[in-house]
């Protein structure tokens, strides 16, 4: 314990105390004039807390318990934070610390209702932080409750598509509750409880009819917050329109969650060996290569739909919903690299992800709109958000220096290594595909011919460009230094219950390869000075010309004339997959749409019939948490 | 110009841009231009934009003697300078009421012919340049090379010949050029193949050039379309043929056509006017050294050589098509107007434009040299 | 001393070859138009002169950025290529990470074209990207068969593995179908045609090239050096069991680029969307097969 | 008729911008060494400008070969040495010409290609094309006749050549030292709101090319006037019909 | 071939038209003489008529002596084998005529080229934009009162070409007569 605390408090209790504190502090002085910065402040105390609680971890304090302690139906709930929960946690509160940095200052000010993005960013970490420390079934029911319906609060505030998409989103998402529910009645009939121990105690008598149920509920409950691919169509458009940086928070680890509670129940809970018994007769298929196909789907087809958008925003969102696939592969792929990939990832990804979505919101900012149609050349007008979405989207296209990088390296590599190579060409073409929607991206935003009305903007803010650069250079030093982001995810590893991966501080040393980035981004970056020296030192010195002094076949060009190409960046490719994407993926969206209500009714209507006990007495627990749990602390 | 001197105009909200096909572009068959409207790569709009080349060849015609001007007439369209002597010499013979005899009119054939498969070479090797098949331009145009080779020999020069006058030819053929033009007609089957290997075999340019840039027979007789491009469409048209001149009713030879009226069957059109023209050279090279006589009939002083006052046009089958002369004389010692009907003018401008919308921008070039569109004969 | 000896050493003697390949695809080129073609130093003449120029004009920073991750990606990616004798840091990063350290500076130099506001040069990277999309999708399955097969991603290993078994052992004798779609793909890597969809001068006046002038071009000549040199000497290792030595190994790099620029100057230039099909039917499907061979060997 | 001698004017001999002699050892050798790089290796505009373009496929191709000695062409100016200038130039190229010259890198070199350039040739009384290519831009070298035949485009290249390795090919620093007279011919000939959009001025003030006649009074109605929009652009504005509107 | 007749169709088509004038010509050309509001009627009968689908040329011709232009209408027939030019007068003031643009579609570029070299206008045209002279302002070209050789002086200047050799042939009393009269015939 570094520091002590009064009255008996764990850091968790603290951690707890400042995410209700922060949630009802915000909501009153949000907009008042230095509220922003108050939420910077609290939301820095809860990353400082949870980066004293790893550091508690590491040296060996097993779980952080909480003394938030509720009973109900005989049942004590219990929280308590381990490794895993911890890893995850620290991405919620470093991306609340960063959102609310960025909100702080002008970003705040402009807005209409900055107490509502500030309030429901606290809520959204306090509800995380539920959920995170979750010590049971139920406890994880209800935390997962709360978050699905703070984010719901949080995108419903800027009104327009984003309610749209939340009323979706919540569609799916009770769907997604129904299906944890019905896992828990399985688990609670097999086991007599809800605690994660008997539920494990219990798991060698289950059937494997049983079992078979319980992962397809989970993995479709808690797949649904991940947007797997059936259910993939919620996410892109509900992110998207919330404003400003609680998208970004949204986008870095909102969707996680469902990773976490992924993590848990099947590799925690149930177990790799159980899944790996878990076989469809005579295929040989099993269990974790049906999740990993998904996860595969997951990958290449949102990458592919991303590519088609226009919006900046739905593109990178459409991003966030392919690179989710990456992290559950990579964690599928069960050896200790694959796990390390895929744990990496999510913290790369909540790195270069929080990047993008600041830089594009800091450009709408500026600009007003986010169509790639209508903006260019604005890369002399706001150079540092150029370079912050640059190294964004390096990192998102996976390309050395940057850290996304290294954890698809360690995901290709496990695949490789262990044989899989369908999973690991979709995994390549994922990344090809995301290679050229980012550079769409870039260049329609900042490159190519500035619009004439763009001609005064200027460049962001230093309270919206600091954020986003601090975001970006995190992701250039753990690309450069892997092991530092590799020690985080030692922690959650070693709770998963999966052999640590041997790491150093510039990656991995195996025997069919390894991976140096210190040296691969030293003389990488030792290169390119050797190249700028080439490129000063000979030849005569650059004169700098403007755009309209360009070749146009020998004409000259004008300032009304659009000599921009950006409305369907890649015709070719859109004419190859684009039949595909209108006949397809349109119509499944349909499809799945009608579906969803169709099964939403269903369920209600099986459970309010079949349950209807029960679910009054969830409800009622859902209810006496609300008027109990303040009173909860320091019992 | 200093950049901040552009004075700022917002962009219409439209996601369509602008490109600039020529004048400086390899894409462009010469100097001029297409401006295209596109969004993504699918035109909205071309506007041919000509005027590059403009000489005033009509007007500075009207300040030279009828004898000046043979040498102003071949520089009127570069790649295929005959038929424009010949038209020319035809028009003002009309006027002048003059007979060519008819040794004069087997040269002119023979002349007509082999400018014929020189530009046919020459669009070969353009067509397939744009694209990339950089090959069977190398060797179209050094194939182009051994034709003007026989130019240079009968008439002094490799482009602009000059050759042909009113009333006749400028001089006789040169002893053994009959032999060589043999020799080489007979190299340029041999090589015939290889051009079919590379172009008309090529997965790669059946793959482009099918469906590109096709335009029903209604629409070609309706957009004024003439010569390879129309019979590509299926319509068996020749000048030769159907308004015969010199002496092609005593020659035989087949007018090929096709069908599907696109890029490919426009290039296949040529391929066999090139066998055609083979054809007819190999008659004429028969034919020719027993037709004896004067190459030229007797003229006035050519330097006050008075022309009858009235009108006259002649037409003929140029390499791209009806190429016509309309030459008005008033009794004076200049021409008083002459007007040239270039194949092209309907090609370059309203086809051109017609074709290129709706298509996309690898499809321009394609477009253009299937066309065989020739810039100088638009801008005159 | 040695890994000194080597990051200098690897680059030059990349770009020294690479000059020579570039010489012989203009000579073979030349060859088979029926012309002499150009003198022995010529490549080296016009980067000179390009670089002499007296005047240099940049459309802005990232033009001039993009210069240097252009030279400085290759020089990187000479380092972690293993060749006869300098093994650089290729025990560093293994192929995977050269595959993508190729890719920083096509990067590189598609935020260079974008920034100089030329929508022909912005076309012509979009075509880039696309054929990048068609011919790496076959690419990547030749390299996961490969990897799969050889049991490493590490060049080294890639290499000795061949070089103790001997040409039985080739990944060309052991895996000859995905031998051959790995050609196919190098061809679309190297862009020419029919895949030479990004140059098009006809069609968008060379695309990228559009406004590079002096050093900026220099630059790009460079990069055509080092680009054939690395595509010839992956294939190579990959393939053809590198070389124990120079004399060896040359002429394999030499003979698979010449196979390319050979068949080049026979073919027009594809369509764009039929490039991906192309590239997405055949090798593709050529190299699944071999994908398959290797699983079930 | 068609007399193909070459010709190479004598040319005003500009100097340097710094006298060779009082350069040092290593900037002497390393400009001997570039100028000997830049004779081998022309790249030519691929700009067709008149008819003379019909005798560069020849010039190119397979029997005459211009790569032997290093010459080929180019698409864009930027890229390219040479421009050259095949045949009769109408007003409407000539802007063409002089905004492609102007985007050239220099050492950049211009050859009139046939007797238009020199002045005018067949079409001396002719209303629309230019009579002398040498007012507009400086040009290095000519070759008579119509039309030159490809030894003579051949023979005018080796001759550039031996003068660009002796490092007298300097016809381009003269368009810098003497901007104004060159503007002032392009705006007798255009109208006063003739601008191409690249600004020579500052490019001869970055590279210290600036010399007694960079300036005058011509660049300074240069610098007056805008670049019309061609909404509000006057009713007698130069390129109205050329750059009229094509968006709705 | 100058005594031809003149065609029995044509005859019969053109025959109830007023004031019509047929002269057969050179080949199988026939001029047809009309009056200017009875043009696009003929043009129109003959294409319906006798397949005369094929504009070939609109040429026009300045004559200043009677402050006209004349405008030939060169149509040719695919079916007849043979080819009519229509010709008609129109006043040099104010140089307007109707576009025989919906007649035939070949019409709208000769009608663009006559308007940007004669000034004449046709009303119907659907683009009478410049085209090649979009760099020009001075008055059409191509009228008989714009003097090319006087505008090139007064625009252009030229080399002074005196080489040596020409130097001494004029020393001689030889040399170039720059007046273009009285040359050696």
């Amino acid at each position: 314990m570094p520091f002590a605390l009064p009255f008996d408090m764990t850091s968790l209790d603290l951690l707890m105390a400042i995410a209700a504190a922060a949630t009802v502090l915000l909501y009153l002085f949000g907009t008042a004039r230095l509220g922003g910065y108050l939420a910077t402040l609290l939301h820095g105390a809860a990353l400082a807390v949870t980066v004293a609680m790893g550091l508690d971890l590491a040296a060996g304090a097993g779980a952080i318990p909480s003394s938030l302690r509720l009973t109900v139906l005989g049942q004590q709930l219990a929280w308590t934070l381990d490794g895993l929960g911890w890893f995850f946690l620290l991405l919620t509160t470093g991306a609340a610390f960063f959102s609310s940095w960025y909100m702080a200052g002008e970003w705040g000010r402009v807005q209409q209702r900055a107490r509502i993005q500030h309030g429901t960013l606290a809520l959204n970490v306090l509800t995380m932080v539920l959920l995170l420390s979750a010590g049971d079934l139920l406890g994880l029911f209800i935390g997962w409750e709360f978050v699905s319906w703070a984010a719901f609060a949080m995108m419903i505030q800027a009104g327009g598509p984003a309610t749209q998409a939340a009323y979706r989103y919540m569609l799916y998402a009770l769907a997604g509750a129904m299906a944890l529910f019905a896992a828990i009645l399985v688990v609670h009939g097999a086991a007599g409880g809800f605690g994660f121990d008997q539920m494990r105690a219990a798991l060698p008598d289950m059937s494997t009819g049983m079992l078979w149920t319980l992962f397809a509920l989970f993995a479709g409950g808690f797949g649904v917050k991940m947007a797997l691919v059936p259910t993939h169509l919620w996410q892109a458009p509900a992110y998207s329109y919330t404003p400003g940086a609680s998208s970004a928070f949204l986008n870095a680890v909102s969707a996680r969650m469902g990773l976490f509670a992924l993590i848990l129940s099947l590799v925690k809970l149930i177990g790799f060996d159980t899944l790996a018994g878990l076989r469809i007769p005579m295929t040989g298929i099993e269990s974790t290569d049906i999740l990993a196909w998904v996860a595969a789907i997951t990958m290449v087809v949102p990458t592919y739909i991303a590519l088609m958008q226009t919006d900046a925003r739905m593109l990178l969102t459409w991003h966030g919903i392919g690179q989710g696939g990456y992290m559950l592969l990579g964690i599928l792929v069960a050896t200790p690299l694959g796990v390390a990939g895929g744990l990496l990832h999510v913290f790369n990804y909540a790195t270069y992800q929080m990047a993008l979505i600041l830089a594009v919101f800091a450009v709408i900012h500026r600009t007003g709109t986010a169509d790639l149609d209508e903006l260019g050349g604005l890369i002399t007008r706001m150079p540092l958000t150029y370079v912050a979405l640059l190294m964004g989207i390096i990192g998102l296209a996976g390309l050395p220096p940057m850290n996304g990088f290294v954890s698809k390296w360690m995901i290709y590599k496990a695949l490789i290594v262990t044989q899989q190579p369908l999973l690991s060409i979709a995994a390549f073409v994922g990344t090809l595909g995301t290679i050229l929607s980012v550079y769409k991206l870039i260049h329609n935003i900042f490159l190519g011919q500035l619009r004439v009305e763009h001609r005064e903007i200027r460049e962001a803010p230093w309270s919206m460009t600091l954020p986003m650069l601090v975001l970006a250079g995190i992701g250039f030093v753990t690309g450069f230094a892997p092991g530092l982001a590799l020690s985080i995810v030692d922690q959650a590893q070693a709770a998963m219950g999966v052999a640590l991966l041997p790491h150093h501080l510039g990656g991995v040393v195996l025997a069919t390869g390894s991976l140096n980035m210190l040296w691969v981004v030293g003389v990488l970056v030792g290169a390119i000075g050797v190249g700028a020296l080439i490129f000063y030192v000979l030849g005569n010195r650059r004169f700098e010309t403007h755009q309209y002094d360009n070749y146009a076949g020998g004409h000259f060009l004008s300032a009304d004339i659009r000599y921009h190409f950006s409305h369907e960046f890649y015709p070719g490719l859109a004419r190859v997959i684009g039949p595909w994407y209108r006949g397809w993926v349109v119509r499944m969206e349909h499809g799945l749409g009608v579906l969803a209500e169709v099964s939403g009714d269903l369920w209600h209507g099986v459970f309010r019939a079949a349950y209807t006990p029960l679910y009054v007495l969830i409800v009622a627990v859902l209810g006496l948490f609300w008027a109990g749990g303040a009173g909860g602390f320091g019992s | 110009m200093r950049p901040q001197n552009y004075r700022p105009v917002a962009h219409p909200p439209s996601h369509e841009y602008e490109l600039y096909f020529g004048p400086n572009h390899p894409g462009i068959e010469g100097n001029y231009a297409i401006r295209v409207r596109l969004k993504g790569d699918v035109i909205q709009e071309a506007i041919a934009d000509g005027g590059y080349l403009h000489r005033g060849f009509e007007k500075i015609m009207e300040s030279r003697l009828w004898i000046q001007n043979v040498a102003l007439v071949p520089r009127i369209c570069v790649p295929d300078p005959v038929p424009m002597e010949d038209s020319y010499a035809r028009s003002v013979e009309a006027l002048g009421g003059l007979e060519v005899p008819e040794r004069a009119q087997w040269i002119r054939v023979l002349m007509l012919e082999v400018s014929r498969i020189c530009a046919h070479l020459f669009t070969f090797g353009g067509n397939a340049a744009t694209i990339g098949l950089y090959t069977n331009m190398f060797w179209g145009v050094s194939m182009r090379d051994l034709f003007l080779d026989i130019f240079e020999e009968i008439t002094g020069a490799r482009i602009y010949h000059m050759y042909i006058t009113p009333g006749g030819v400028r001089r006789d053929l040169p002893p053994g050029i009959l032999d060589k033009l043999s020799a080489v007609i007979d190299e340029l089957e041999r090589r015939a193949p290889e051009f079919d290997d590379l172009f008309f075999d090529s997965t790669v340019v059946m793959n482009r050039a099918a469906g590109c840039g096709t335009m029903t027979q209604e629409q070609a007789l309706s957009w004024g379309v003439t010569g390879p491009n129309l019979r590509a469409c299926g319509l068996p048209f020749d000048l030769r043929r159907d308004d015969p001149y010199l002496v092609y009713p005593e020659l035989d030879f087949d007018i090929p056509t096709e069908t599907a009226g696109d890029a490919l069957a426009r290039m296949r059109v040529r391929k066999a006017e090139v066998q055609q023209s083979i054809r007819i050279l190999r008659q004429v090279i028969a034919r020719l050294p027993s037709v004896k006589g004067p190459i030229r009939c007797p003229l006035p002083n050519p330097l006050a050589w008075n022309v009858p006052a009235g009108e006259a046009y002649a037409r003929a089958e140029s390499s791209k098509g009806e190429l016509g002369f309309f030459v008005v004389s008033n009794g004076g010692d200049k021409p008083w107007r002459v007007h040239v009907r270039g194949p092209s003018q309907m090609h370059a401008v309203q086809v051109l434009e017609n074709l290129l919308t709706g298509a996309r921008i690898e499809d321009i070039a394609q477009i253009m040299f299937s066309l065989d569109a020739c810039p100088p004969e638009v801008d005159r | 001393m040695t890994l000194l000896a080597d990051l200098i050493l690897m680059p030059l003697v990349a770009f020294v070859v690479g000059l020579l390949l570039v010489l012989m695809a203009r000579r073979v080129r030349a060859k088979i138009e029926r012309r002499v073609g150009p003198p022995f130093l010529q490549p080296v003449y016009d980067i000179v002169k390009l670089y002499a120029k007296k005047t240099q004009v940049s459309h802005g920073v990232m033009h001039d950025l993009a210069i240097m991750m252009l030279l400085g990606g290759f020089i990187t990616a000479e380092i972690f290529l293993p060749v006869p004798g300098l093994d650089g840091l290729a025990e560093h990063g293994d192929l995977i990470t050269l595959v993508y350290i190729m890719m920083v500076p096509m990067l590189g130099l598609a935020l260079g074209v974008g920034s100089c506001a030329n929508p022909n040069g912005s076309i012509g990277i979009s075509r880039a990207l696309t054929a990048m999309l068609a011919y790496d999708v076959p690419y990547v399955v030749v390299i996961v068969g490969a990897c799969i097969s050889y049991g490493t991603t590490n060049l080294i290993d890639i290499v000795q593995i061949q070089q103790q078994g001997g040409p039985a052992t080739w990944g060309a004798a052991t895996m000859p179908i995905l031998a051959f779609a790995g050609l196919l793909a190098t061809h679309g890597m190297l862009g020419k045609e029919p895949f030479e969809i990004y140059i098009a001068p006809a069609e968008i006046a060379t695309g990228p090239m559009t406004e590079m002038s002096g050093k900026y071009m220099g630059a790009l000549f460079v990069m055509q050096c080092f680009q054939l040199y690395t595509v010839g000497v992956l294939y190579t290792t990959m393939f053809l069991g590198g070389g124990e030595n120079w004399l060896f190994f040359l002429p394999k790099v030499f003979a698979v680029i010449f196979i390319s620029v050979a068949v080049t100057n026979v073919y027009g230039r594809y369509k764009t969307d039929d490039v991906i099909r192309w590239m997405w039917k055949w090798p593709t499907g050529i190299a699944l097969v071999g994908l398959a061979l290797v699983m079930v060997r | 008729m068609s007399d193909t001698t070459p010709v190479i004017p004598d040319q005003p001999e500009v100097c340097r911008t710094v006298d060779a002699e009082e350069r040092g050892v290593w900037r002497r050798v390393m400009d001997r060494f570039a100028d000997h790089c830049r004779a081998r290796s022309l790249f030519v505009l691929h700009y067709c400008t008149g008819c003379g373009a019909i005798e560069l496929p020849p010039t190119i191709t397979s029997r005459f070969d211009m790569e032997r000695v290093g010459v080929s062409p180019m698409v864009t100016p930027r890229q390219a040495d040479i421009l050259l200038i095949t045949g009769y130039l109408s007003v409407k190229t000539l802007k063409r010409v002089i905004l492609s010259y102007e985007q050239m890198q220099s050492p950049k070199y211009v050859l009139g290609f046939g007797s238009c350039t020199i002045n005018g040739g067949m079409y001396w009384n002719s209303y629309a094309t230019v009579k002398r290519l040498d007012q507009y831009i400086p040009a290095d070298g000519f070759i008579a006749g119509c039309m030159p035949r490809p030894e003579a485009v051949q023979q005018v290249f080796l001759d550039l050549m031996k003068k660009i390795d002796a490092g007298q090919a300097n016809a381009w620093q003269d368009y810098y030292l003497n901007y104004d007279r060159y503007l002032g011919n392009q705006m007798a000939l255009f109208g006063e709101e003739w601008h191409t959009p690249v600004d020579v001025i500052a490019e001869a003030e970055h590279y210290g090319y600036v010399g007694d006649g960079t300036r005058g009074r011509f660049t300074e109605i240069l610098d007056r006037h805008a670049a019309y929009a061609l909404r509000d652009a006057p009713e007698d504005y130069p390129e109205r019909g050329a750059n009229e509107r094509l968006l709705p | 071939m100058k005594q031809a007749q003149v065609p029995a169709v044509l005859e019969s088509v053109l025959h109830e038209i007023p004031g019509i004038q047929i002269t057969p010509k050179e080949g199988s050309r026939v001029r047809v003489d009309v009056a200017p509001g009875a043009l696009p009627a003929i043009l129109e009968l003959l294409k319906g008529q006798l397949g005369f689908m094929h504009l070939s040329a609109i040429s026009c011709i300045d004559w200043p002596q009677t402050d006209e232009f004349e405008l030939v209408y060169t149509v040719w027939s695919h079916e007849q084998k043979m080819t009519v030019s229509a010709h008609v007068t129109i006043p040099r003031d104010p140089g307007e005529y109707v576009s025989v643009y919906d007649i035939h579609t070949p019409a709208g570029f000769f009608e663009r080229d006559i308007h940007e070299m004669f000034g004449v206008r046709f009303d119907g045209s659907p683009n009478l934009r410049k085209f090649i002279l979009t760099s020009w302002n001075g008055p059409p070209p191509m009228l008989k009162s714009f003097d090319t050789l006087a505008y090139v002086e007064e625009t252009f200047q030229w080399v002074d070409y005196r080489p040596e050799w020409l130097r001494d042939i004029e020393a001689k009393g030889g040399g170039i007569d720059s007046e273009g009269e009285g040359a050696p015939s």
